[in-house]
């Protein structure tokens, strides 16, 4: 039975015996400092694992967020100068479309999620490409300091982004589990048919979960581009793949239902321990891929709770 | 092959009904399709393009075709790229090592890639059954695995294939179209035969059905599951030797792209991604689908930052017309 | 020549099965009865080779055998029909059939497909039922899968040399009538080679059927009655442990209702495709009762006031305001709750637990602008748990693990706490043990007094007509006739058949 | 051998002359700084981690840049392995994680060489070295507005090439090659990568002189051979016979341009690439690729991490050199048919021996922004 109680807290344990190994391996990855540091740089990553996770949530996937954040830094660039601030409302907006448009796709229209949201995110690439002039674009410096630059500030030695992830995930676990959306999500991701029987909005409901990763989606992309003061096409590339692992391995099954965004908070942990430790440990390059791969199985063979899938597909 | 016996049911075009019209609608989809840029653009409609069309699908059709059994089981393989690189990495350097031409002991690297594809896929399998990771997760780690065990083995180094026997695959021509288009026929063919005539091929449809019934009834699912995913192994290599014979290389990047691509196709031709549903035909449609619309694009000179906005529209519409939306009730 | 002796079961935290003996002879018919968590499943489980027994042991003709899975055990002659569908609806009938088997049509690899089809005939013929076996098991009826099911258990008799037991659990519960009565026959035609054991919660019908009836309570054997011997108020008390209330469907509390006020008025409704000009009022107080066969168009009813179909003519109205752009939305704000038959699909969600079950669809109530009050959902749980006596440790329990009688319970609690004064039940018994069920009938007549109206779509005829005040009786999408099921006055279950068939 | 190698190691010899000279002069400089204070000092690292960040092993170009890395970690007499790998995917986020990273373990203790897989992921790489006190050198990518001499001596040196030239001289080979007349194909590189569409820019620069040229079509192949491959077979049902002539970005959309053409029994159709990949420089050898452009990225891989080093331990003084050296273009050889199996000879199949201090010898003159 001990087993049993411990089971959510697998990840944890998990992440704990992960950080140790390495720690072990090369105490220098302890360091305080360096850690916080290497939280701070995945913040980008963990708001798209977040938003991912409302899309997972109710048993769907989103493939299109890569593209959006392309675009959004596309877009940050491009209108930066002319709205300042404010062309992060002109961002988060344009993912909330596109997030709305994969989910009416998807509910309305019946077509899966996995094939919705990556033709959606081919449309969002069109859109970046074109508006990029197939360049990639550098933002205005002054207007970024003017706008952004807050972001990447100190505070009392917290980096400002920790603070903005912070807040983004009490957000999400707010919505997520006092509100009557999240209790609505969670209805839909575990029964659907029996939140339709209650009367649910379910349509509408599927619909905001994706417009909700779209948005997460925008704002981790305009946090790149003012990371990286650019955009272009192809300039968060590779952020798919690694989002989605991150909410699989914090232990949100793609059934839906279970789990939530403090899972996915474990999961990206986890994800960017394992990939520092690549460089911590000094791993032959041409291994790193096949060693992430294994790893990964067991990261997942561990953190998976089993207990509510009755069939494993 | 269901869809066939239906059709003779109808018989003629009077009286059809609902469901036949949504089993046959990939196939108007892609007829319209071709007919569609075939006006813009006349030369569209040659049996040159067709052959062009259809050397740059073969690869493709075959890896789709791996992944549709594992689809029509309800779950997902997404260990393709890996799988496809090594089983071009292992062809390459097997082939060379016994010779390098086909006229020598060297053809042995053609069922040796196939029996690397094989033991991939069984991997996969087990994993998934053994270790109860749902499929998505478990292949697509696995799908890192093999892209790196690829990487390992080529240490990054493109592997070049020159046998002119074996590059017959694209260079010989039979009645206006290369050999590999025949290969990937034949190959369909056999995926047929295992999906209507042998009992594996029929069980998968069990499982995708209804896992739990299937037990029930005696069914060894655990057993089903892992052999699927070894015959999808199979295929994937018979995908990856088709694309070392299209471009006459092999590298850790030949299984790029063939993830979203045979999925996507799988989908576009009416296979349903819950299982039970679909088959072979539905993904050389689905595949034939894509393939039209990338290679129809160019033709009709689309401007390049269009053309993956055109892709995204005409794929959601290709799965919204060949849905049967009154027979399901939710979809995710 | 089947024999269980002293064969124990445990569970974390459940004793499910306690030394329990069974034995069935050769030919005989053996009823099992016992109510929900008496250990019945489980019993069955341990037969079919699903469960292995922790101590104990299994015997057949003498000989001690052990199953580790349902395939060892029909290898020994042991089949199980199961209660819900269990044919693949993507396969063709004979593929069903000889799921797992194909073997024997497998030359070099290859299905010889006439072959099957031809077993297949044969099979089929066993149960009476000619269909073409090459049909894709969706377009059949659920009397003709029923059927199906028992034909592919029959394959055993080909296969196995030696007798064969086969399971029957709750096998009528999607039959009308005369396909039980068909059932019947056919199952006592076939003991001259099989053994049945027939688990149903129709307690008429075992005693019909069974030779020897053994009765479970708490996971022991309590009883084993012998068919001339058998009385079912004796059984029920045995299962029950108590005695039955002989005023089962509570008449006594049925009051009439107030005809003054309309609650819901059909007015000439037709559904394309489902039926056709029914027209109907509910009052506050009544217990409407649609009856019919399956594909009648009584649920299609009920999915209309819930907002699930929209009527293509006629005009439906909740509480005197037109029903116009029917969504379930707009039938839930307007008092509407729906009970679903799929109680385990469409009434409780899998996965959360019993507060948030509850709340479900009245979660604007316990929320401020979108924020829930989690205290208050907390108390409203814990109030109508106490009220309804539903078995829960507590408030966070899991409505999946909850036993069927307290699923059902806890969806009633839904719609009653959220004020519904409309209430359509879909077999609100359905499954449920003879303990639950009479909790239902009693919520049904205590909603009544509460001036609900409820719309009913019964289990049983007798269900039927013991709880309605009113009974439509539809066929073939029509109205055919409308009874007063007044106490004293009520139709018998004859008078309706005749106007469903 | 044509005049274009021999001059191109004619200066290299040259060069490498003049380097020992100034290298001499150069590690004087160091001692006389090391005498002038502690303060002074600080910019010196000892012993180093050397580490190369790309994007990718499954490229022949970035697999020679990376063993020009480890050849320069060689020739300080380490072994290969303890040149420190990070690859990036493709993924600007994890090129930046990498470089976090491995700054961390090493307390800014590096001498980093990188290409930043996307212009603007440049600049917060560079900041993170410069606040840890490491030292970098970039390659390829970086903003315009981005400079080495903004970061006093911790952004060392970018290095890129001028591809319009190169471009435009393969350009007019392949187009004299048609006889000035007919249609040409672009097949270019990811659409937003400035060497894509630079070497475009070099086709168009030399179409003005031939009016008769039409250009049928440019199409970005995202640098792949598969892809090529498809846009190539697209092409030839779009235009048939008007295409007389094509012009690929890179030797790898090149391998599949020739696969398509194959598939269709043409042969003789003139193509020129760019790279310089040894079988790139094997099928100019065969005259099926007409030119391609050697890049040099052995030398190019090699220096780059040479040159983050070298300042780090302060063999040189990075703020102190002109801006010449902070920025400049790398080298460029026309490979043609008739030098391609000599270039073979002494560039690809025996790697010459760099002197991996001779910084700016073989550069190509100072970055020029339009």
């Amino acid at each position: 039975m001990s087993i049993e109680n411990l089971k959510p807290y697998f990840p944890w344990i998990t992440l704990a015996v992960l950080v140790l190994l390495v720690g072990a391996l090369n105490p220098s990855f302890l360091n305080p400092a360096s850690l916080v540091q290497l939280v701070a740089d995945i913040v980008p990553l963990f708001i798209m694992a977040l938003g991912m996770t409302f899309a997972i949530y109710i048993g769907g996937i989103d493939l299109s967020m890569q593209q959006v954040a392309n675009l959004v830094t596309v877009v940050a660039t491009v209108y930066l100068v002319q709205y300042g601030i404010f062309v992060a409302f002109l961002c988060i907006g344009a993912g909330f479309v596109i997030g709305a448009a994969s989910g009416w796709i998807t509910t309305r229209q019946f077509v899966p999620s996995f094939v919705a949201t990556l033709a959606m995110g081919f449309i969002a690439l069109s859109g970046a490409r074109f508006l990029s002039g197939e360049r990639a674009l550098s933002m205005n410096a002054d207007a970024r300091d003017a706008s952004f630059g807050w972001m990447f500030g100190n505070t009392v030695g917290i980096p400002h982004e920790l603070v903005i992830a912070g807040l983004l995930l009490a957000l999400a676990w707010f919505l997520q589990s006092r509100t009557t959306f999240g209790r609505a999500l969670k209805a839909v991701g575990s029964g659907e048919l029996a939140a339709v029987a209650s009367g649910l909005k379910v349509d509408q409901i599927k619909i905001l979960a994706f417009a909700l990763s779209g948005t997460f989606a925008a704002i981790a992309g305009l946090m790149f581009s003012v990371k990286l003061s650019g955009g272009d096409a192809n300039l968060a590339n590779g952020f798919l793949i690694l989002a989605i692992v991150a909410v699989l391995v914090g232990g949100t099954p793609l059934t839906g239902g279970v789990g939530g965004v403090i899972n996915t908070l474990v999961g990206t942990l986890i994800v960017v321990v394992i990939r520092s430790a690549m460089v911590y440990l000094e791993v032959d390059a041409t291994m790193q891929q096949m060693i992430f791969g294994v790893i990964l199985i067991v990261a997942i063979a561990m953190t998976i709770d089993r207990s509510k899938m009755r069939i494993v597909k | 092959m269901a869809t066939i016996q239906t059709a003779d049911k109808a018989g003629t075009w009077v009286g059809i009904g609902r469901e036949t019209l949504v089993k046959w609608a990939p196939l108007l989809v892609l007829i319209v399709l071709c007919g569609f840029f075939a006006a813009i653009e006349p030369r569209f409609l040659s049996t040159r393009n067709f052959a062009r069309i259809l050397i740059a699908a073969s690869p493709a059709l075959m890896v789709a075709t791996g992944v549709t059994f594992v689809i029509i089981m309800g779950s997902i393989d997404l260990s393709m790229e890996g799988t496809v690189s090594v089983c071009a990495v292992s062809f390459a350097f097997c082939f060379l090592w016994l010779g390098g031409t086909l006229a020598s002991w060297a053809w042995l690297a053609l069922p040796f890639a196939m029996l690397v594809g094989a033991a991939l896929g069984f991997v996969n399998g087990l994993i998934h059954v053994k270790l109860k990771i749902p499929s998505f997760m478990a292949s697509l780690a696995m799908g890192f695995v093999g892209t790196g065990l690829a990487m390992v083995m080529t240490g990054g180094d493109r592997i070049r294939i020159e046998d002119e026997l074996f590059r017959s695959l694209l260079t010989e021509r039979v009645l206006g179209f290369p050999l590999m288009v025949y290969v990937a026929g034949v190959f369909l063919l056999i995926a047929w035969f295992i999906q209507t005539r042998t009992t594996l091929g029929r069980n998968f449809y069990a499982v995708g059905g209804g896992e739990d019934l299937a037990i029930a009834s005696g069914l060894n699912v655990s057993r089903v599951r892992v052999l699927g995913y070894t015959v999808a192994g199979v295929f994937f290599a018979v995908g990856a030797l088709l694309a070392v014979g299209r471009i006459g290389i092999a590298e850790t990047a030949t299984g790029n792209d063939f993830m979203f691509l045979s999925v996507t196709a799988v989908v576009v031709g009416g296979t349903a991604l819950w299982g039970g549903i679909g088959g072979v035909w539905n993904t050389l449609v689905g595949v034939l689908i894509v393939f039209v619309i990338g290679n129809g694009m160019v033709v009709i000179g689309l401007p390049g930052y269009v053309q993956d906005g055109v892709l995204g529209i005409l794929v959601i519409l290709a799965v919204i017309l060949s849905t049967d939306r009154k027979s399901i009730s939710f979809v995710k | 020549m089947y024999q269980l002796n002293k064969v124990d079961k445990k569970f974390p935290g459940v004793h499910a099965l306690k030394a329990v003996d069974f034995k069935i002879g050769r030919g005989e018919i053996v009823g099992l009865v016992g109510e929900n968590g008496a250990g019945k499943s489980t019993l069955m489980k341990v037969i079919y080779g699903a469960y292995q027994p922790d101590s104990g042991t299994v015997t057949i003709d003498g000989k001690a055998v052990r199953f580790q899975n349902p395939r060892q055990a029909m290898d020994h002659g042991i089949g199980m029909v199961f209660q819900e569908q269990s044919l693949i609806t993507n396969l063709t009938v004979m593929e069903n059939i000889f799921l797992g088997f194909e073997q024997q049509f497998v030359r070099f690899g290859v299905i010889n497909w006439t072959a099957m089809a031809k077993a297949a005939r044969h099979q089929l013929r066993k149960v009476k039922l000619d269909i073409d076996p090459s049909t894709v098991t969706s377009k059949l009826s659920f009397a003709q899968r029923q059927l199906v099911e028992l034909a592919k258990v029959l394959t055993l008799e080909e296969r196995i040399d030696g007798d064969l037991v086969i399971l029957l659990d709750e096998p009528t519960s999607v039959l009308a009538k005369e396909e039980v009565e068909l059932l019947f026959s056919l199952v006592r035609e076939l003991t001259s080679r099989a053994s049945f054991i027939f688990v149903s919660h129709r307690m008429d019908e075992v005693l019909e059927l069974s030779d020897r009836i053994y009765v479970m309570k708490d996971g022991e054997v309590v009883d084993v009655v012998e068919h001339g011997q058998a009385n079912i108020d004796a059984i029920q008390h045995k299962m029950v442990g108590r005695e039955v209330d002989k005023q089962y469907y509570r008449e006594q509390k049925q009051h009439p209702y107030d005809s003054g006020k309309t609650l819901v008025r059909f007015d000439r409704v037709s559904v394309a495709g489902k039926y056709r000009d029914v027209s109907f009022d509910l009052h506050p107080g009544e217990v409407l009762c649609l009856v019919g066969t399956e594909g009648s168009g009584r649920e299609a009813v009920l999915r209309t006031i819930f907002g699930l179909e929209r009527p293509s003519t006629g005009a439906v109205a909740i509480k005197g305001n037109p029903f116009h752009r029917a969504t379930a939305q707009e039938a839930v704000a307007r008092g509407v709750g729906y009970v679903p038959r799929e109680r385990k699909v469409e009434g409780i969600v899998n996965g959360m637990n019993v507060y948030e079950n509850m709340t479900l669809s009245q979660m604007g109530k316990y929320a401020s602008h979108g924020v829930l009050r989690i205290r208050e959902e907390k108390a409203l749980a814990e109030n109508w748990i106490k009220r309804l006596s539903i078995k829960t440790p507590d408030v966070y329990k899991d409505c999946g693990g909850l036993s069927g009688g307290n699923q059902q319970k806890v969806v009633l609690a839904k719609w009653r706490s959220g004020g519904s004064d409309i209430f359509l039940l879909d077999h609100p018994t359905r499954g449920l043990d003879i303990g639950a069920k009479e909790d239902v009938y009693d919520m049904i007549r205590e909603m009544c007094d509460d001036g609900a109206g409820i719309v009913l779509v019964a289990d049983t005829l007798e269900e039927a007509i013991g709880l309605s005040h009113t009974i439509l009786v539809l066929k073939d999408g029509e109205i055919q006739k409308r009874f007063d099921g007044s106490p004293g006055g009520k139709p018998s279950p004859f008078d309706l058949v005749h106007h469903m068939i | 051998m044509s005049t274009f190698i021999k001059d191109f190691i004619e200066k290299e010899k040259i060069s490498r002359r003049n380097f020992l000279f100034a290298s001499a002069c150069g590690l004087g400089s160091v001692a006389a700084i090391g005498a002038l204070g502690p303060g002074m000092a600080r910019a010196a690292l000892t012993d180093p981690t050397i580490a190369w960040s790309y994007r990718n092993r499954t490229n022949p170009y970035w697999n020679e840049i990376v063993s020009g890395g480890e050849a320069f970690v060689q020739s300080l007499g380490m072994t290969k392995d303890a040149l420190t790998h990070l690859i990036n995917e493709g993924s600007s986020e994890k090129s930046l994680a990498d470089v976090k990273a491995v700054l961390a373990k090493t307390g800014g203790n590096l001498a980093l060489a990188i290409d930043t897989n996307d212009a603007p992921n440049a600049r917060p790489v560079v900041e993170a070295v410069a606040a840890a006190g490491a030292y970098v050198s970039t390659l390829w990518n970086k903003t315009d507005d981005l400079h080495p001499w903004d970061f006093g001596d911790n952004y060392v040196s970018h290095m890129s090439w001028s591809d319009e030239g190169p471009a435009e001289q393969t350009a007019r080979i392949l187009l004299e090659a048609m006889g000035g007349k007919g249609g040409v194909v672009h097949l270019g590189g990811i659409a937003s990568n400035n060497p894509a569409i630079e070497r475009l820019n070099g086709l168009k620069n030399a179409l003005k002189d031939y009016p008769d040229v039409e250009l049928l079509a440019a199409e970005p192949a995202d640098w792949d051979t598969q892809k090529a491959n498809q846009v190539m077979s697209a092409f030839l049902t779009r235009y048939g016979d008007e295409i007389t002539g094509v012009h690929c970005a890179n030797d790898t959309i090149a391998y599949g341009v020739l696969e398509a053409l194959r598939a269709e029994g043409i042969e003789d159709m003139p193509i020129v690439s760019y790279d310089g990949n040894p079988q790139a420089v094997q099928l100019v050898a065969e005259r099926k690729i007409l030119a391609t452009v050697f890049t040099n990225p052995h030398w190019g891989g090699g220096i780059t991490a040479a040159l983050a080093y070298h300042a780090a331990i302060g063999s040189f003084k990075p703020s102190e050199e002109p801006n010449e050296h902070r920025e400049f273009y790398g080298p460029t050889i026309m490979v043609r048919p008739d030098d391609a199996l000599e270039f073979k000879a002494s560039y690809l199949d025996s790697v010459p021996t760099y002197d991996w201090t001779d910084f700016w010898g073989p550069s190509n003159g100072p970055i020029v922004y339009k």
